[in-house]
């Protein structure tokens, strides 16, 4: 349609659509999933971490990953909120959520088992997830870019804490070092397989760099997180669990071992190790609040109802 | 020193305990909360308490290790004492429960806190005077924060009124252990070092019972439990499970950096 | 009546009164009373020993517990099942004890704090229990009376167990006698308040001593367990919290300090430390296994039906 | 000793240490249970598991720790190691969640560690033969407990059904890695010491089937989650928790006698 030739030209023009433009139906049911799997992202996240904030070892510790969790539940509501300028209520992913019908990243399906992996996720996890999202400040939807400006800010921050973090276990004693490269042996693949599938396999790719929601393809974004950490891994003095990397002079790019798809698609699939109880988790969470939110919203109808009558 | 001076000091140091390890333990509870709060808004609001009462507790332990004058660091403090050695009200070591309780236990708290960190702002202990400072416009909101939601599920539904007088019944009893006087602290009452925990029971009760009547709930015939609290060492099974898990690294593996 | 004087004539004669023998209804609802409010304490007491189950310190230690606890629960179903010899149901009861009508020791409403609380308990709780108990295997009511017999024979056991945690701890580390000594100075007074009030406010002890259910008063079984314990804390090195306790020569007894009565009946009313978690333990336990007895009871009727047809 | 033969003797150890912590770890969970039975009976009958689990694991811990001979005892090697040194099957450490969770749990892991048990009683290892033919008996009564319990819940009520079903789905990718074959092992089953994992899944699946048809449950379509599993210390969540409350006391106050 013409419309749609006029979207098209605006989005080449590198101007940002926003709620009230007219957009093809595709382009806003691509992004409300986009949107909405990055906002599950944020609240399943919230709970490998969750799982050691009663066990931090040190005062400084539990403040620093509280405050993270903190982050991410309001990158959850951001990011909502984002997805509901597209027509959609949040209420509604959330329960697609909690029937197992919305994906969030793979990587909260494995689970957080010693200290240092609270270090490896803040360092891999946040770490992958910038390296995605740096090129979505710039994505053509204007609400998504905006919200992706703010997580990154924060998302930096805890990348360079969970380094930290990382560092602190590497350099401690031979316990802490033993437990820094269990974590790195266990985040490392997960984290590479949050880029998604080889761009051969990528069925979204195509469509969503046309219209400039994803601006870099799976691979690339991939190559550039690899390359990036492999030093940060080499100043810890850990070793990455891939046989076959090795910096190559002539891409100028690390070259790196075959990523099991099979596993990842596994994981997809919902069969990962966490799966169950993430997802039991935040509908317990949700089942149990549901009585909290209801008197919250009946209270809030009679004070309006008070206020009416006065 | 003499001897005197010597036991208003270990007193004092006691007290600082006191309120240090009530507000670790009462962050490690409301920590719980992170991931499996009834709302987002509700876990980001829960992170925010414990956020407080974590920086606070570390404020005062930290003084309190000044204070021990034996080198130790706000962290020993934390994670190295077993549950005899705490000084928190029982109160605030008592579980989660529901949402409803949570907030019960954490207006029933604040009510008493907020005021004791007032008085404590006077304090002739400069450094504790301090302390105290940097944390009234926080606890502020704490008592803000749980007397609206205590307000908000009383009189919203039948049922979280229900559950809000549970909480309620569920907790009294560990009310009365606030306004205790310590026999070993009175030279810190005499000298206005510290305010007299009885001295706040009068307008915590009167505060209490404003909400109370203004949310529809009945106060509880509930009495002072047979216990000598916390000054004693004695408290509820809860906190010796809280704390095998919270000291579970630095007991694991002692003497090393996080 | 004459059955009443021929009853007497048989618990004077110290005979024992069975099931079907004749009873005054006073003596059955006193026996009800008293071997419910037992039964009960049996399966409350379960609660502060378990909640060390799971952190017993060692692996022989896990077991003496996990074999004890056993015991316990085996004492609460034969004392039931003396109690329904009378005309009630088990059910029934566990009822009364869930809607707090009914009673259980007062003791087992103060918490379990320390890992050598599980000494004094044993130690301290279950003598007690016995120094009341043994003359209860000579008790009038047949059932009881042998119920009794193995009780004591299988709390003896428990309570040298006790003492023997107790020498461990009280000879161990500072810190383990440190919780020897916290453990014991919590615990004294509490178990002297298990043989019941004072003789001169005991409402039921006369007739129960006419009717053979009692045969020694509250003070006489306190003064036997006193004169007992008190060596035996000797040889542990610890201090019993009684500033008046002091051997009388004259009386051949030790003398002791004023037991706080007010906390006794403060306990007895409900208003014990541990008391809304102990009867809310229950319940809990009670209400979630409900579906459990509903589907045994149904699978072992349609077993029965079968067996009928074929 | 040669490599080789050293390189036997420590999967030897693992092997030996993974079934200590495959009885400690479930035997704890089940002592969960005490005093929150779903009936008194059941009580009794759990104490009856976790006493038989918890023996046969000091049996299992001492006969490790002379293999090891490092002059530890039963208690270090369940006391003092963290999670990611315990060996055991990933099922063991689920949560008891309801009692038809546990019986699902129960009844699983025994249709494997009964017949391996079994096979470990012909074992060329004649210490570990003798360990494993003391357990025979008591393993018989847990499979048949268990087997019984799973038929009563599921054939009871529609509850009942529904519950072991769930449970079944909640456990189910975890029984997989019962049956991997661990490849430092393989002299183990070369030379007769220890039963092949793999050997024992005909069986099992055979085994497990006949139960779920007779008590009118489906079959899972759950699969293996991806994961290197105990070998290599990788646990789910649940684990570390335990740990830290079943080791508090020798973590906190090392290295004395209890």
């Amino acid at each position: 349609t013409e419309d749609d030739a006029a979207f098209q030209e605006r989005i080449d023009d590198d101007q940002f659509i926003e709620p009230k433009d007219y957009m093809p139906e595709a382009y806003r049911k691509t992004l409300i999933r986009q949107i909405a799997q990055h906002a599950h992202s944020e609240i399943v996240g919230m709970l490998p971490e969750g799982n050691w904030v009663t066990r931090a070892p040190s005062l400084r510790r539990k403040l620093i990953l509280i405050a993270k969790i903190q982050d991410e539940a309001g990158h959850g509501l951001y990011l909502y909120s984002a997805a509901e300028t597209l027509g959609v209520a949040r209420d509604d992913l959330v329960q697609e959520l909690h029937e197992g019908k919305a994906k969030y990243s793979t990587i909260f399906n494995y689970p957080s088992l010693n200290w240092a992996d609270i270090g490896a996720i803040g360092w891999l996890v946040d770490g992958a997830a910038i390296t995605n999202q740096i090129p979505l400040c710039r994505t053509s939807y204007g609400p998504y870019a905006r919200a992706m400006v703010r997580v990154c800010k924060e998302e930096s921050f805890h990348q360079r804490q969970g380094y930290e973090l990382m560092m602190a276990m590497a350099k401690g004693s031979e316990a802490q070092k033993e437990m820094a490269q269990d974590a790195l042996n266990r985040w490392w693949w997960p984290s590479l397989m949050m880029f998604g599938p080889p761009d051969a396999e990528s069925t979204h790719t195509a469509q969503s760099m046309a219209w400039k929601i994803k601006r870099f393809t799976n691979d690339e974004l991939r190559q550039r997180f690899i390359d990036a950490t492999i030093p940060q891994a080499e100043a810890l003095g850990l070793t990455v669990p891939d046989p076959d990397l090795k910096w190559n002079e002539e891409r100028g790019h690390y070259d790196y071992g075959e990523i099991d798809w099979d596993e990842f698609w596994a994981v997809v699939r919902g069969e990962g190790i966490c799966a169950r109880d993430r997802i039991r988790d935040r509908v317990n969470a949700y089942e149990d609040g549901a009585w909290v939110r209801e008197a919250a919203e009946a209270y809030a109808a009679k004070q309006n109802q008070k206020a009416a009558v006065a | 020193m003499t001897q005197k001076a010597n036991d208003t000091k270990a007193a004092l140091l006691e007290y600082v305990l006191g309120v240090a390890d009530d507000s670790l333990i009462l962050g490690q509870r409301v920590s719980e909360w992170l991931g499996h709060a009834p709302a987002m808004e509700l876990d980001i609001a829960c992170s925010n308490l414990a956020l407080d009462l974590i920086g606070q507790a570390q404020l005062y332990y930290e003084y309190a290790a000044k204070l021990q004058g034996e080198g130790k660091s706000a962290d020993d403090l934390a994670f190295l004492r077993d549950g005899h050695h705490f000084r928190n009200h029982l109160l605030v070591e008592q579980p989660n429960g529901d949402f409803g309780q949570t907030i019960v236990r954490h207006y029933l708290f604040m009510m008493f806190h907020l005021k004791r960190s007032e008085l404590l702002v006077g304090s002739d202990d400069k450094e504790l005077a301090a302390i105290a400072a940097k944390t009234v416009r926080e606890l502020e909101y704490h008592l803000r924060f749980s007397a609206d939601w205590f307000r908000r599920l009383a009189l919203g539904t039948d049922e979280g009124n229900r559950r809000i007088q549970d909480g309620l019944e569920n907790l009294w009893s560990f009310t009365f252990e606030m306004f205790k006087d310590v026999p070993a602290e009175t030279p810190l009452y005499e000298a206005g070092t510290v305010p007299r925990p009885s001295g706040i029971e009068a307008g915590w009760n009167a505060a209490v019972a404003d909400l109370l009547q203004e949310a529809d709930i009945s106060p509880s015939a509930r009495k002072a439990a047979p216990t000598k609290g916390r000054i004693a060492g004695h408290h509820t099974e809860h906190l010796g499970h809280l704390l095998a898990e919270m000291q579970f690294l630095q007991r694991a593996y002692p003497g090393l950096s996080w």
